[in-house]
This record gives C-alpha cells, structure tokens and sequence, in this order.
C-alpha cells in the first residue's frame, strides 16, 4: 500500500525533502514506518522519541496502524503562539 | 468563529470587529510579539513554519472548546507564519462576552492550547546562528 | 505609562503601538464595551460622568500598583466618558510583559481595580427612561 | 472657613448644582457637612450611607477634620470601566 508522508521543521530539514509518496507493506504501524525511515535517512534516529505520529491531520499512538493514502508526519515539539 | 493561518501582517482592529456584538461587554485580546531575546539570547528575526491543514484543524477544535467551556460570543483567532521581525505580532486571539471574566478566562484557555496543540515551529535567529525553538511536545491519545 | 480620559472614541491600535517593547513578548488588551441589555433590560445608550481630576489620580496609583505587584513592560490606559453608544469601547487597558501571564493578569487586575476605585459613574437609557448604575462602593482607608 | 464641594452624578441631580463654595465653622468634619449640606438639600438625606467622603482627591473617614480651601465631594457606588 501506499502512504503520504510530510516533512516539517527539523524533520524537513534533517530529510532534505518535504514530502514523500512511499509504497510499504500491509499492516505498518507508526514504529515500523519509523524504521522504514530512518534506513532512508540515518539522521533521523537523532529525533527517536522526539516526534509524535500524526495521521491524517491528528495525533495518534506510534502503534497506529497505518492504511493506504493515509497522510502520515512526525510532530516535533511545537513552538506556535 | 473566524480562523486564519496567513503570512500577512495581522490586523487586530479586523479582529476586534470581527467578534462585535449587541450583546458583548467585555473584549480580551492576546497578541503574542516576537521579542528581541530568547532565554538571554539576542533574536535578530524568526521564522514560523507550519503544517497548516492539521494546524487549522486542531485550531478549530480548539475555539470549539472554548465555546463549549466558556460563556463567550465570538472568537477570532488569526497566526501568521513566515519570517517575522522583532515587535511584530505572530499570534492574535480575541474573544467577545457578556461578562469580563469569560473574555479573559477564554483567550488565555486558547493560546495556552495553541502552544501545545497547533503544529506550528519557530526557528529563531541569532547573530551567530539559528535554531528550532523546543516547545511543547504534543499529548497524544 | 499612558493614561487618559477622554471623551473622544478610543483607539485601541494607537495604545497598542504605546506599550510596544523590544522585550516584550505578550500583550493584553482589555475593551469594555457598551452592550444592549442591563439585568435583561433594554440600553439605548449611556453616559460616562466623571470626576475628572481625582480619576486621572486613581488610575495613576492603579497603574502603579500594577507595576509593582506584576512583571510587566508598558501599560496604557484610556476611560472615554459622555455619551456612548452599543459596541462603543469606554474604557481600554493594554499591557506588555516579556512572558504572557504577566500580561493577563496585570490586565485583569487594572479593570477589576478602576471598577473598585475610580470616580466614573454610568448612566443607562432605556426605552422607558434612564437610571444611574448602581456600581461598587469604594474602600474608605 | 471655606470649602469647595462637587456634586457627580445622583449627587449632582439631586443638587442641582456641580460645585458649590461654602463658609463652615472650624473643625467640621465630612459627619457635620453632611448635616449642613442635608440642611440645604433635603432630599440628599436619601443618599446617607450611601457615598463615600473624598477630600482633595482621596477617600477620607467621615469623621476626617476639614481644612480651609480643602475640595470635598461625596462618591456615589462607582461604575465604571
């Protein structure tokens, strides 16, 4: 299945891309998906633990299960306001 | 309700306006400003990037709450992204009640929210360098 | 500190502008607003009264006593009085601080205190006649 | 001696006057001008217990001894902001 994955911030940055069409295997959750990226981007394992999984516009546990189209990004600490 | 991300400079008279009412006497109004240091350090200008649909989506759950929590009339709420200068504002929230105690109770309930929900990131500038400001990190179900 | 009582309309940008600080990473604005119902009486309107001179005292220690008791930057102050109309803004308190809390609880604290202390009466017209709101009775020392 | 006195509001209304020059004997205090005043202006007895002393700008006891030249006036309940 295919998934939509953002980059936004230090994540935009570290990864050098803003968005990502990846094809992964059937019942990937947020962790698995996490691996799946840090093998494409090392530097990425800096932000283990960092980052909280948004799918599909809300926030949601890294043992999320993800499903074809799903938009996907990890959230890093937010400083709006 | 009115909810805006923009990279335009924000107008609070608009605002204001925006959340009159017949019924309202009280107005409370929050600009957040940029200023010129951070924990000491000097802040030549920042930077707000953010993921706008999840942040006007979380945005709007947000003044929903405050609806629901508080006995206000109209909520506006406006956050500019993009490159900002020192005294500029980044954040405009006005609420319109009857009363005073809800205006002020409500526009506080919502930027304390915002700053740990809304998926917003600033990247501050020194003289010698830049970096990510580490705020809150996001409660998730 | 800027403090004023006027009876032309507010302007609620230029006070802002007032307060603004290199320092200042917060700003609450506080309008007290004319609205169309007293105790769910009908208001046409109303007029401010004032005795002008022991005010303009009042609101001088009010403002600072704020800035002794909260770590704020700048404070600006304005009362109109006359005749006002439903959505006309009587009085607007602006305030800086480098960190936000400070600014919304200094707002706070200056309209609950002018509401105490100061020398302003209102008057509300009804359809059927007027009457003098009947508002807090000031400590005597 | 010679006081000024103000009249606001409901003070005002009842007077008919906002501001008043009045020759007292020595040592009156704000219970005696009271008196004087209520003399003068009889309906103002409806408003006793209900403003508060004020000389030369700030809220003074009712029993505070007034001086020649000092400016008085009663403060109805304030309202405000």
């Amino acid at each position: 299945m295919k998934i939509k994955i953002l980059f936004f911030a230090i994540y935009k940055e570290i990864t050098g891309t803003a968005k990502l069409e990846l094809e992964v295997p059937e019942k990937t959750d947020g962790l698995k998906l996490q691996e799946i990226l840090e093998q494409k981007f090392p530097d990425l394992i800096k932000l283990r633990g960092v980052g909280k999984l948004a799918v599909n516009l809300d926030y949601s546990p890294m043992e999320t299960v993800l499903e074809d189209g799903d938009e996907v990004t990890f959230i890093a600490p937010v400083s709006g306001g | 309700m009115h909810i805006k991300i923009t990279s335009e400079k924000l107008d609070t008279q608009k605002l204001i306006e925006m959340v009159e009412d017949d019924g309202a006497g009280a107005i409370d109004i929050f600009l957040g400003v940029v200023r010129n240091n951070m924990k000491g350090k000097k802040v030549i200008s920042l930077d707000y990037h953010c993921y706008e649909a999840m942040s006007q989506k979380k945005l709007e759950e947000i003044v929903n709450e405050t609806y629901k929590k508080f006995d206000v009339k109209n909520i506006a709420v406006e956050h500019r992204i993009g490159h900002l200068q020192i005294r500029e504002a980044s954040v405009v929230i006005v609420v319109s009640s009857a009363h005073r105690g809800a205006s002020f109770e409500a526009c506080r309930f919502v930027i304390e929210e915002i700053k740990k929900k809304v998926p917003i990131w600033k990247k501050e500038y020194f003289e010698d360098g830049e970096t990510w400001v580490e705020g809150y990190s996001p409660d998730v179900p």
